[in-house]
């Protein structure tokens, strides 16, 4: 049982990495650069929903979800007109450094605005269901909910409408999608916005599950990277496979080894991609899928 | 007084480190997000042998030997990628070495550090007054940087600067390009471990909470501020920032204001890195550039 | 002197070099010409070593080279040049020499520190070796610009500079005249032709015909990644074999 | 004149690869540009196409002046580029393709019924619509890209070398391709390597070499000129 309960609690912090790592492989298979500043996404959100939570304004939590997740991707669409987007000519690695100075940038301005320390939100969802002798939180069932309904939502979206296809088109062939005239403008905002509400979806739910930390951006960043690197960049649903395989690697690694090491295993995990297979586990093209 | 000597020491220490990061990231073209690794081993490494009995002196020998070899071992899997994927591949790997120091107890003291580093003694009389450290780490650090001023210019550093700018060409000019990145990045290692050693003297007190990515940014900020590529460049940012930084901590402000700085700090220097890449990417010194 | 047997290269499913085999033997400048897409560049970079060919062998006066990684090649006495000039923009003219001189001690770190007389007088020697080359091309008066600033056609021609600095056995030339104007193509035609009396072998991919015959005494013609044709230039616009490479076929259904 | 394009020059950052080039095509024509490696004929195409910016000269369509215009806007008037190499989505369906290639329809059923018609006249593309266009070969692909005449019925289209890279056989099928464009009263500008088959359709053939047009002529007459032989090969 204690491996099963592992295994659960891997598979929900697992789907939070994939909602985390939307964002971050749709950016680099559009945009083609890293955005450092990403992890900040994920915390903006979190902590987005505790200011529209605590007073003056005093949300309940159903109701402050929208406005938290869409300050997120403000943020997002802010961060890309004035950081990145004079630089898009520019080698990937000079947009790196800027990305770098805008997660300092974020992560300064929520400790500035919320402090240092922990923090938590002023409703608890503590209820626990037991599945055929398995304990599961409720909130360990939201995540997993929360992702499978974004990764059926971004299916669709990718599949069936024109503004996804608009999206794999950029990713695919950049030219060519110029030469046809298709609509850049919509595309960028499509990729920012969607990323960047999913990474505070993601950053809510792991606030809900533990506490809200200025530095939680930074660790959920090198979780999405490594769920990125394991689907391929550029492929959403790679990442999605990806964050499961490391939320669950992650959990059942405590079974062997001190959890003071559980973070290890997404570096060990990045490092090792990189070396020998950066392309990504599953397949090799690159583009938005 | 005590506060122009602690800064003049700090920015001497991060004179060096960005010095060492240039050689990469600069001359070389090797952009490092993990040097803060190499920092942390030399720190770590001169800390546990002075802790534990060897002379001061030696142990900061030990931790540029350490340094090194730990850059010549990295060096082989990082040099396998570019670019961006570098990058991002020394990052972790410098946050694996932060991890492993929060985690082996038995060599580093795990989250509670490492307290008690001896000072330099002052020709056998101890304890080093702030006058005397600086002065020692003054001596050290214009060795270091006059060492990797030295290469920069000499046939190697022209070398490093042709593959930076072409790899292809250095190639088809009989370069041993991956040879000559693993020196840059040995040496490169050398020198931060220099520093780590120097800056855990200097504190007498180091944990796995020095060695984040926060000090990585720090260092990035130094260098692109000053002017990477450039001799001078380092030594301009390093002192700037580290001036303004060190600085800040003295301002007499009340406790709910004091609070406020170092978040204003950071979202000043992030800015300044960002503006930096689309205003001025070349930094305040410019290599000569087209 | 440098032979190739049996070369092939393959990307995917397209062969671009196709089982191609020639010797440089003792002509001095030898064309490589063909149409767009006929696998001239793919070849060059299979005898510098910058794609490894899937088949054949590869060897320099009986020295084999297969295998070997670009920078082995080159310091066995291949050089190169790439289809767009490449100096180093922001490095000046002398510089530009001067980093790829061979054999350099100063690129030792041992000899930087302990036998600093010695780079030293190597460097002044290295420098007086760089500024009668930069006479001998006439770009002495702008020996301290910045690369960058040459013009397109003054690139090319510090490209030849940096062959003259590396005194290789046999060069690679891709292309020298593209981009080029009349005035500085005659410089460079010079430039070579007098390196080629001091005993440098040549093999040259250009497209400007007239290049090619005041150069070649032989031409290599490729279409379709294989070798078609030996000989003279002459002989080559006689062959039909080429013509057709070069034309096309007007033998097919689309207009019968 | 359906274009006029009158002393185009044109290039790459400060060095200019094409120079005073003038050309016309009427409506329902096929005009070839031919020339060797090197001459800039795609150089050409790209800056009627808006593609490159023109440093000099005047392009008018259809009676108005489009120099400077986007690729996109020219789309829209009836001008459409298709440019060399990687002229479709490799990791999309052929049929999503094809709705790439309609998007500026903005109707959703008049787009779908303009596909239906592209599969009509290609039934092999209805057969494999819903698969991937990186597992077509290269003949299928370049007819592919071209289909997109089909779907947007333009006055005029640029075509950057339709027969690079590709087989013998569909490079037969392609140039028969282009021919029933012509004879369906689509204008062609096409920049072609393989000068015999470009000219053999054409009723006009301009030869550019050095980034200059050195030959102007009927197509039937310039494939037997021995100066465009030389112009290639020299002598």
């Amino acid at each position: 049982m204690y491996y099963v309960e592992l295994l659960i609690s891997g598979l929900a912090s697992g789907a939070t990495y994939a909602l985390f790592a939307v964002g971050l492989t749709m950016v680099y298979g559009t945009f083609r650069f890293i955005n450092f500043a990403h992890g900040e996404l994920i915390a903006w959100g979190a902590y987005g929903l505790l200011l529209f939570m605590l007073p003056p304004l005093s949300l309940s939590f159903a109701a402050a979800l929208a406005p938290a997740l869409a300050l997120s991707a403000i943020i997002a669409l802010g961060t890309e007109r004035i950081a990145f987007r004079p630089l898009r000519k520019k080698a990937a690695v000079t947009i790196l450094i800027a990305s770098i100075g805008a997660s300092y940038v974020l992560r300064s301005a929520l400790q500035l605005a919320f402090g240092g320390d922990l923090k938590s939100y002023p409703v608890a969802f503590e209820g626990t269901v037991d599945l055929m002798g398995v304990r599961v939180t409720h909130v360990q069932i939201a995540m997993v909910a929360a992702a499978a309904a974004s990764f059926a939502a971004l299916h669709w979206l990718l599949r069936k409408t024109r503004i996804g296809k608009y999206m794999r088109a950029f990713a695919n062939n950049p030219d060519l999608a110029a030469i046809y005239g298709l609509p850049l403008a919509a595309v960028r905002i499509a990729v920012w916005v969607l990323g960047a509400g999913l990474a505070a979806l993601g950053g809510v739910l792991v606030g809900l599950d533990s506490n809200l930390d200025p530095f939680m951006g930074l660790s959920g960043l090198i979780k999405a990277f490594a769920a990125v690197l394991i689907g391929g960049p550029g492929n959403v649903f790679g990442a999605l496979i990806g964050g499961l395989l490391i939320g669950t690697a992650e959990n059942l690694s405590t079974a062997v080894i001190s959890p003071g090491y559980k973070d290890f295993i997404a570096f060990a995990i990045i490092f090792l991609l990189l070396l020998f297979r950066p392309q990504g586990l599953f397949a090799g093209r690159t583009g938005v899928r | 007084m005590d506060y122009l000597l602690h800064i003049a020491i700090m920015a001497v220490i991060f004179m060096v480190f960005a010095a060492s990061l240039n050689l990469q990231l600069g001359v070389s073209g090797l952009y490092n997000f993990g040097q803060v690794a190499f920092f942390a081993i030399g720190a770590y490494a001169s800390a546990i042998l002075s802790t534990g009995g060897a002379p001061i002196g030696l142990s900061m020998l030990a931790a540029i030997v350490v340094a090194a070899l730990a850059g010549l071992l990295i060096s082989v899997p990082l040099l396998r990628m570019r670019g961006d994927y570098f990058g991002i591949a020394s990052l972790a790997f410098a946050e694996m070495i932060r991890l492993l120091a929060l985690n082996e107890r038995w060599a580093t003291g795990g989250p509670m550090g490492i307290p008690a580093i001896p000072r330099p003694e002052w020709l056998g009389m101890a304890p080093t007054s702030l006058v005397q450290f600086l002065v020692i780490a003054a001596a050290l650090a214009a060795l270091a940087l006059a060492g990797l001023g030295v290469l920069q210019r000499a046939p190697f550093g022209r070398t490093l600067k042709l593959i930076r700018e072409d790899e292809n060409v250095a190639m088809a000019f009989a370069r041993d390009v991956k040879a000559f990145k693993r020196r840059a990045m040995c040496v490169s290692a050398a020198a931060a471990g220099l520093a780590g050693a120097l800056w855990a003297h200097y504190l007498t007190y180091i944990s796995p909470n020095d060695f984040t990515v926060q000090t990585t940014i720090l260092l990035l900020l130094c260098l692109v501020l000053g002017g990477k590529g450039t001799i001078a460049g380092p030594i301009l940012g390093a002192g700037l920032v580290m001036v303004i930084q060190e600085a800040l901590r003295f301002l007499p402000l009340a406790p709910e204001l004091g609070r406020l700085v170092a978040p204003i700090q950071g979202i000043v220097f992030g800015a300044v890195l960002v503006l930096l890449m689309i205003r001025r990417p070349q930094g305040l010194i410019g290599e000569m550039r087209e | 002197m440098l032979e190739a047997r049996n070369i092939t290269k393959t990307f995917g499913g397209l062969t671009a070099v196709d089982d191609v085999s020639f010797a440089l033997a003792d002509t001095p400048i030898t064309g490589l010409i063909g149409p767009n897409g006929s696998g001239k560049s793919t070849l060059f970079h299979c005898l510098s070593g910058f794609y490894g060919a899937d088949r054949g062998e590869l060897s320099l006066a009986g020295t084999p080279l297969t295998g070997l990684a670009p920078h082995k090649i080159s310091a066995l006495g291949i050089a190169r040049t790439f289809q767009f000039a490449r100096v180093l923009p922001f490095m000046s003219v002398r510089d530009n020499l001067l980093a790829v001189a061979p054999g350099q001690s100063g690129e030792r770190l041992r000899s930087v520190f302990f036998a600093p007389r010695a780079v030293r007088r190597q460097e002044r020697a290295l420098q007086g070796q760089a500024d009668a080359i930069l006479e001998f091309l006439r770009l002495d008066p702008l020996s301290g610009t910045p690369a960058g600033h040459l013009s397109y056609g003054q690139q090319k021609l510090l490209e030849i500079g940096r062959l003259l600095i590396a005194r290789p056995k046999v060069v690679l030339l891709d292309e020298p005249s593209a981009g080029v104007n009349p005035a500085l193509i005659k410089q460079i035609l010079k430039s070579i032709k007098e390196l080629s009396r001091q005993g440098l072998q040549f093999f040259i991919i250009e497209h400007n015909m007239s290049v090619i015959s005041q150069l070649c005494s032989r031409v290599l013609v490729m279409d379709a990644g294989r070798l078609i044709f030996e000989g003279s230039l002459a002989q080559a616009q006689k062959s039909q074999r080429v013509i057709e490479a070069y034309l096309g076929t007007g033998t097919h259904a689309a207009y019968s | 004149m359906l274009l006029t394009v009158e002393n185009l020059t044109a290039g790459y950052g400060a060095r200019p690869v094409i120079r005073d080039i003038s050309l016309d095509v009427g409506v329902g024509e096929i005009v070839a540009v031919i020339g060797p490696n090197g001459a800039g004929k795609s150089t050409v195409l790209r800056a009627i196409a808006g593609e490159i910016a023109p440093t000099k000269g005047r392009i008018v369509f259809d009676g108005r002046e489009i120099s400077g215009r986007s690729c996109a806007e020219n789309t829209a008037d009836g001008l459409i580029f298709v440019p060399q190499g990687r002229n479709v989505f490799d990791q999309m369906s052929l049929r999503e393709n094809l709705e790439l290639g309609g998007h500026q329809i903005a109707d959703n059923r008049q787009l779908k019924e303009r596909i239906e018609r592209v599969l009509d006249i290609h039934p092999w593309m209805r057969a494999r619509q819903h698969g991937a266009v990186h597992a077509l070969s290269g003949g299928q692909r370049q007819r592919l890209a071209l289909a997109r005449i089909d779907l947007l019925d333009p006055a005029l289209v640029l075509l950057d070398e339709p027969s690079l890279g590709l087989a013998p056989d569909a490079v037969g099928e392609i140039f028969s391709g282009i021919r029933a464009m012509g004879d369906r009263g689509v204008s062609v500008l096409l920049v072609e390597q393989n000068a015999a088959m470009a000219l053999a359709i054409s009723v006009r053939g301009y030869v550019l070499e050095q980034g200059e047009n050195r030959l102007t002529g009927k197509g039937g007459e310039l494939a037997a000129d021995p100066r465009v032989q030389r112009l290639y090969l020299g002598g």
